[in-house]
C-alpha cells in the first residue's frame, strides 16, 4: 500500500505519460495539478486555467507572488512566455468548442458509463459545481485522477454512480493508485494495473466490471 | 454619462432586497472596496450572482459573513464554510449554475438575448425541468438569462468615459458582469483621462459603465 | 421644394436635436451620417460604428485616411481621444442588450405600426440586412431618416409595408424633410412640419392616417 | 501545433466544394492574400460564410468574380455589382443573416452551443420557418450555429504560438471567426517569438489558430 504522496506522484506520472505535443490542458484542483510535475521529455503542452489563463507557468518562488495570477484553486502561478490573459467567457468558450485536448479531474465517483460524481454529497459537503461541468463536456478527452477507493476502501468505480452527476458518459480514461482504465462502449476495460498490486485486487477493489480482453500492461 | 462616485454613494444604489452580481474568482478581481462599503452600510436580503462566494474573510463571503444575502447564483462554495453552514441550515438558498453557463446566462442579459442551447449539466441536476433539444443525437438545455439591479466589478484603471481595463487573471467574470445589470458601479486603482488608454487596449467600453468608484474613496 | 442636399440637411438638424448629453448613438450609411454634423452646443454624443468603434470621430484629411478606421459604409474615420475598438461580437451585444441610446437608419417604407423596410425590393435591388435588423431591435430610440416621398412623389409613409420588413413595431420616430412624426400605439402622431410647406401637403403626401392632435410644431 | 505555411500551401487546404469562413468587413480585416492564393489555385463551389461579399474588385469579392462561390450566408452584398447579378440570375444562392446574429450563430459552434434565442428579425423573412420562444411579451427566434470547414482571418501580428493582435477596426469578425472552424488559418503581417506579445494584449489565444500565413509568402 502507497502512502498519499506516492499515490498523487504514481496517478500524476502516469496521467502524464497520455499528453502529446502541443496539447492544450486543463487540470482540476487537487490531485490532478500533480500531472504538470511530470510532462515527458521532448513535448510541450500549453496549461489553461478557466480563471483566464493559457500558458499557466509553475508556482512563484516564495515572495514573488502576484495576487493576479492564481490557478483555480487559489494558487499563486506564472505566466510562460507567450501566454495570454482573458475572460472567463472566452476561457469556457474554448473549453465547450473542444479547444482543450485534456481535462484531469478529481472524482468522488465514476462508473461504467464514463458518467463521474464530483459536485455534491447531498447533506454533507456540496462545494458545488465550478467549471467541471462546463469541462467534462467540453474537453476532448476527460480523465478521473482518484484514489481507486475511499478511505474505509470501498469502491469509488461502481457500475452507476449514486452521487449526483456531473457528467454524463463523459469521462474517457480513469486513472487511480491501482490502475489505468478506459471507458468504452462495452464497459470500462483495465489497460493497466500498477506494478504495487495486481489484476485480481483491482478487480477486487474495483465496484464495476472489469473488461480484461487483452495482456494488462503495468506501471509505476 | 459615467459618474465618479464614492463607495459610501455606490453602496446607496443597493436597496435593500435587490439582486446584485459581484465579479471575481476566489477574490481576485472582486470590487473589494465596494464590498467593504456595502457590508457597512448594512445592506441585507440580498440576491447574489457570483462565480463563488470566495473566502469567510476576503471577497465576496464577507456579504455571506455579515449576513446580508439570502439568496444566490453561484458556481461554487468550497473555499466558503460559512456559506457552506448557511446552505445546509437553510438560512441561503444556493442554485449551483455551471461556471461557463454563468457566464453565458449572464451575457444572455447582456446581449438582449432569450436564452441559451447548452451541452452542460446534460444528465446531471442542472438540467432538471429544463426544456431541451436534440441535434445530431447531442442534447441540449435551454438556458435563460441571468440579471441584476446593480453589478459592482473590478477595473485596473478607467478613463472618465468609463473605458476599463484589468490586470492579468483579475479579469475573469469582470466583463461580462459589465453587462449584466442596468447599473454597472466598477471599483477601479486608477482614473485617467480620455485619450490615456489605448482604443486597442480597452477591454470594457465605457457605453456598459454607469459609475467608476476609486478603491478607498 | 428643396434640392437633395439641403434635404439632407433639414433631416440631419432636425435628428440631431432629439440627442441627449452622452448619448450612445449609431448612425446608419447615406442620410443619417448627416446628423454628426449638426450635435447642438453644450452636448457631447459618441458615435459607434458596428464594424468596431465607439467614439467614431469625424473623417480624417485627405491623406491621413487609415484603411483600419471606417464607419459602416466603408468611408474613412477618425477616433477621438476616449474611443475603443472591439469585434463586431461585442459591437452587436451593446447594440442588442440596449446601450445604444439611438440609431438612425434610411428607410424605404415605414409603417403606422413602426415596421420598416431598408434590405430588400424584391426582384429588383436586395442590398441585404447588414446590421439593420440588429439596431432597430436593439436601440432604444430607432429612427427613420428618409425623404417623405420616393423619386416620383409617391409615399414612403404608409398603413402597412409592403416591402419584406427590417423590423417590427421597432420605429419610435420618423424624421423626414417634409415632417417629424412620432409613432404611438394609437397611429403616426404629426408633430412638426418643415417650415417650407405645410401640414396639408404633408397629408396629402402620407400614405397612413397622421394623428393630429394638439398644435403642429415647424422646424427648419 | 501551429504551423507556419505558405500561401499556396494554405488555398490547398481548402477542399473543392467546401464551406468557407473569410473575415473583414467591407474589406477591412480580410485576408487579402490567403484569397489571392485562393482565386490563383481555382478552388470552386465554395459554400461562403462572410458579413459581406466586400466590393467586385477587392477583398471577398474576388471570390465571388472569379465564380469560386455556389452559396453563402452574409448579411449584406449592396457594395458588390457582381454578387448581385450573380443573386438575381440565380447562379449565387444567398442566406441572409443579420450581422449580429451571423457572429453569435457562428460563436455557438465556436463555444459548443446549440443555438440561441435571438429578438433579430422577428416578424420579418429572417423568421420564417424557425422556432419561437416567448418570454414576458417578446418574442425570440431559435437561431443554429453556424460553423466552416475552414477559416480564413486576417491579423496585425502573430506569435509561434498562434497568439493573435489586430489592427484598429481590423479587427471585426475575426476573433470570432476564429472559432469558427476547426481549421483556422490566419495571415498576418509579421510573426513574432513567444512572449513578444503581452499577455494582456492578446485578443485570439493560440490554441483558436491552426496555421500561420505570413502576408505576400
Amino acid at each position: 500500500m502507497l502512502d498519499r504522496d506516492a499515490k498523487k506522484v504514481l496517478i500524476g506520472k502516469r496521467i502524464a505519460q497520455e499528453l502529446k505535443d502541443g496539447d492544450y490542458v486543463n487540470l482540476g484542483i487537487g490531485l490532478p495539478v500533480e500531472v504538470a510535475n511530470h510532462i515527458p521529455e521532448g513535448i510541450r503542452v500549453f496549461f489553461q486555467s478557466e480563471n483566464g489563463i493559457l500558458g499557466a507557468g509553475p508556482a512563484p518562488l516564495p515572495g514573488q507572488e502576484d495576487p493576479d495570477l492564481i490557478n483555480a484553486g487559489g494558487g499563486s502561478i506564472t505566466a510562460i512566455p507567450g501566454a495570454s490573459y482573458f475572460d472567463s467567457f472566452l476561457s469556457f468558450s474554448l473549453i465547450r468548442g473542444g479547444h482543450i485536448n485534456m481535462t484531469v479531474l478529481g472524482a468522488l465517483q465514476v462508473d461504467a458509463r464514463g458518467n463521474i460524481a464530483n459536485w455534491s454529497i447531498p447533506g454533507k459537503l456540496v462545494p458545488g459545481i465550478g467549471g467541471a461541468m462546463d469541462l467534462v463536456v467540453g474537453a476532448k478527452q476527460v480523465v478521473a485522477a482518484m484514489e481507486h477507493t475511499d478511505k474505509d476502501g470501498n469502491p469509488k468505480i461502481l457500475e452507476a454512480c449514486t452521487l449526483p452527476l456531473t457528467g454524463a458518459g463523459v469521462v474517457t480514461l480513469i486513472v487511480t493508485d491501482m490502475a489505468v482504465i478506459r471507458v468504452t462502449p462495452a464497459g470500462l476495460r483495465l489497460c493497466e494495473v500498477a506494478s504495487w498490486t495486481t489484476v485480481d485486487e483491482v478487480v477486487a477493489a474495483t465496484g464495476a466490471r472489469l473488461i480484461i480482453d487483452g495482456p494488462v500492461g503495468t506501471f509505476a | 454619462m459615467v459618474k465618479i462616485i464614492s463607495g459610501r454613494e455606490a453602496a446607496a444604489l443597493v436597496a435593500p432586497g435587490s439582486r446584485i452580481m459581484v465579479s471575481g474568482f476566489l477574490a481576485c478581481g472582486a470590487p473589494g472596496w465596494l464590498l467593504d462599503c456595502l457590508v457597512e452600510a448594512g445592506v441585507k436580503d440580498l440576491h447574489l450572482i457570483a462565480i463563488s462566494t470566495d473566502y469567510d474573510d476576503r471577497g465576496i463571503g464577507r456579504l455571506i459573513t455579515a449576513r446580508a444575502v439570502k439568496s444566490c447564483q453561484v458556481s461554487h462554495i468550497g473555499t466558503n464554510k460559512t456559506t457552506q453552514a448557511q446552505y445546509k441550515n437553510k438560512e441561503l438558498e444556493i442554485e449551483f449554475v455551471p461556471q461557463g453557463i454563468l457566464m453565458e446566462r449572464i451575457r444572455c442579459f447582456g446581449a438582449g438575448l432569450g436564452g441559451i442551447f447548452s451541452p452542460v449539466g446534460v444528465g446531471t441536476p442542472v438540467a432538471e425541468g429544463k426544456e431541451t433539444l436534440t441535434e445530431n443525437g447531442r442534447t441540449y438545455i435551454l438556458e435563460r438569462p441571468i440579471c441584476a439591479d446593480v453589478a459592482l466589478i473590478k477595473a485596473r484603471k478607467a478613463d472618465t468615459l468609463g473605458n476599463l481595463v484589468y490586470s492579468k487573471m483579475a479579469r475573469n467574470s469582470n466583463p461580462i458582469m459589465a453587462m449584466g445589470a442596468p447599473i454597472t458601479i466598477v471599483e477601479v486603482d486608477e482614473i485617467v483621462e480620455p485619450g490615456q488608454i489605448d482604443p486597442e487596449e480597452v477591454v470594457t467600453p465605457g457605453a456598459l459603465v454607469q459609475y467608476l468608484v476609486r478603491k478607498g474613496a
